[in-house]
């Protein structure tokens, strides 16, 4: 049993390590903003569910448990809603989305 | 394990912190803080069990709560400014 | 393995510390400010001081930021003129940079059991925290009674700094070309950030309160919970706007708290006095010195909470009515 | 590993002088403050790289019997430097608003030639 628990832990801890890679590779070779944020995403939600999901199975039933829980809780909702807020306030202040030609205004607005 | 995960957070921080040096817009840099944010808590949930205190995960716990008024602050002051650019053209009418 | 960690936070720390002196937006300067806080608190915790991570998670990631962009929203966002004698101040840095260096070998190695710092007081401590006052955590314990009189003197400069802002900012004419009922109604046209906000609040508030009271168990204390709990504040009146802000806490009140504090930890000091013991010696307050001790450390630690609050949210709110 | 015990405080210098550097060379007065953060953190991270000790662990006493801890003492000190930071950062951008509303610029030189005027 302990065994098993342990496997499934390592399972969800490399596959949570690999989506916090695949989406900093993302953030950065992303075309534009929209789509780096697409790919930070990744990270915020997938991996961290998958890491702390990892990290609890390994503390066990205890206060620990409750404070990743707790944790999750708190990433789960602020992640999407701070990722909603910034690409609102991008979108207000004129930066438009999937265009190639687009780069040239970005560095204008710096 | 934990080695593993604790390398491809920091690696992504690093990616991040390039992004953020970079920019290109400001939005970029914001985002690239919000990033590193998320991916501080991650390293500090992960070293808190590689060192055997869990009684730590109070920190991890800190920055997930506190991390959003830094990007509330953000959202404000761009619409500070666009109030002001606003009434500043108005009074140039 | 973690020392090698540690030195990639550290190699990050001075990229972006390079970056923030290279850029020419303030505002970007900013953001990188942020990133170089949450690099230095993640080292300060592989360095084992959780305390001091703690601290700098309540005030670098919420209040910092939020201060330099309400200063910023007031001055301006550029950096105008070039710098001067760049060749000149180069120079001076690298040079000193050097001798710093050059310096940094007669160090002991990182780590080190027996550096001449570990040799001393420390071990006192250590050894004699269980026996005197009992609690776990060692750093509130020097922090609070051991080394009471600095910490007394630390809130006092919090205090001044605070009426320092409030001296500069709270009277005269405000420059502000805002019509005030923009300014005032925050972000509550945006919908989603003021339902989860307002979800997040009492939690963060909680999450104050057990930092001050869990302090002698856990890493947290007076200084943590107080700017803790003064960013919860803060998200309020990002939210909701600065009048509703103000009509929960009115400046009076912050005021109050702010003098209140102070006056608290020299009232606990003076009662020690007054029983029979030295300036804030703790151990006469309970006819068990362990529990005065312990006693004495709560109420020292409220009186820094309810200071750091004060202080924290009337800096804010100077800043904030300045733009009105 | 002898070399890279001396890193924590090559940072430490390094970003001492990063922060002085913006504080001497640059002409923007909140960039200074900005550089002077930086002075702060660099500070910070040399006392706390001092109170380390190897194979130790934060100064909370546990259940698990780790009898090595690092050293309390410079803990507490930047602690509290902390929050005195970020007062008196606070009260230096109060004093940078208030120029800006007296003189019309946070840059320096322009308000030093506007005093000669």
């Amino acid at each position: 049993m302990t065994t098993l628990v342990d496997i499934l832990s390592w399972v969800l801890l490399t596959l949570g390590g690999l989506s916090v890679l695949i989406g900093g590779i993302g953030a950065l070779r992303m075309p534009d903003l929209y789509t780096r944020m697409h790919a930070a995403s990744v990270t915020d939600s997938m991996g961290t569910i998958l890491v702390l999901l990892g990290i609890m199975l390994q503390a066990g039933w205890s206060l620990a448990t409750i404070k990743l829980i707790a944790i999750l809780l708190f990433l789960l909702l602020t992640g999407p809603t701070s990722s909603n807020a910034l690409a609102s306030a991008a979108l207000l202040a004129g930066t438009r989305p999937f265009e190639e030609a687009d780069q040239d205004d970005n560095e204008g607005q710096e | 394990m934990y080695y593993a995960v604790t390398i491809a957070t920091l690696v992504t921080m690093g990616l991040a912190l390039i992004r953020a040096v970079l920019g290109p817009s400001v939005y970029d840099r914001v985002l690239a803080v919000n990033m590193i944010g998320t991916k501080t808590v991650l390293l500090l949930s992960v070293i808190a069990f590689l060192y055997g205190r869990p009684d730590f995960l109070d920190l991890a716990l800190a920055y997930a709560l506190i991390n959003f008024i830094g990007v509330l602050a953000v959202l404000e002051f761009f619409r500070n400014r666009a109030l002001r650019r606003s009434t500043e053209r108005d009074e140039g009418k | 393995m973690i020392v090698i960690f540690g030195i990639f936070l550290l190699t990050l720390l001075v990229i972006t510390a390079i970056a923030i002196v290279r850029t020419d937006n303030l505002f970007v300067a900013v953001m990188l400010m942020g990133i170089a806080s949450l690099l230095i608190a993640g080292n300060f915790f592989l360095l084992d001081a959780a305390d001091v991570a703690l601290t700098e998670a309540a005030v670098g990631a919420g209040i910092s930021t939020v201060l330099f962009l309400s200063a910023l929203a007031l001055t301006s966002e550029r950096e105008r003129s070039k710098s001067s004698n760049k060749i000149l101040s180069f120079t001076v840095v690298a040079t000193a940079a050097l001798v710093l260096i050059y310096a940094t070998f007669d160090k002991p190695r990182f780590g080190d059991p027996q550096a001449p710092s570990q040799m001393h007081v420390a071990p006192w401590y250590l050894e004699k925290t269980p026996e005197y006052i009992d609690i776990p955590n060692v750093v509130t314990a020097v922090l609070g009674s051991f080394r009471g009189y600095d910490t007394l003197g630390e809130v006092f400069v919090v205090f001044t700094a605070g009426i320092g802002v409030l001296f500069l900012l709270g009277s005269g004419a405000p420059l502000g070309s805002l019509p005030p009922e923009k300014i005032n109604e925050g972000l509550r046209h945006h919908l989603i950030p003021r339902v989860v906000g307002r979800v997040l609040i009492p939690f963060i508030l909680l999450f104050g309160l057990y930092v001050q009271f869990h302090g002698e168990y856990g890493p947290g204390g007076g200084f943590q919970a107080g700017a803790i709990i003064a960013a919860a504040i803060i998200l309020f009146a990002l939210l909701e706007g600065e009048q509703r802000a103000m009509a929960v806490l009115p400046t009076r009140l912050l005021l109050g708290l702010m003098a209140f504090g102070p006056l608290l930890y020299v009232a606990v000091g003076v009662a020690g006095i007054v029983l029979g013991g030295n300036f804030l010696d703790y151990s006469v307050l309970s006819s068990d010195s362990v529990k005065g001790q312990q006693l004495g450390i709560l109420l020292i630690e409220a009186g820094v909470g309810i200071t750091v609050t004060g202080v924290l949210l009337s800096i804010f709110h100077a800043f904030a009515a300045r733009g009105r | 590993m002898e070399i890279l015990g001396l890193y924590n405080y090559w940072v430490f210098a390094i970003l001492l002088m990063i922060g002085f550097y913006a504080v001497i060379a640059k002409r923007n007065l909140v960039k200074k403050l900005i550089g002077l953060l930086l002075f702060q953190a660099a500070v910070f991270l040399l006392y706390i790289t001092m109170g380390k000790v190897d194979g130790g662990t934060a100064p909370i006493f546990s259940d698990g019997g780790n009898a090595i801890f690092s050293n309390p003492l410079p803990q507490v000190l930047i602690l509290t430097a902390i929050v005195v930071g970020i007062s008196t950062t606070a009260l230096g951008l109060g004093i940078v608003v208030r120029l800006k509303e007296e003189y019309g610029s946070i840059e320096e030189h322009e308000i030093q030639e506007i005093d000669e005027q």
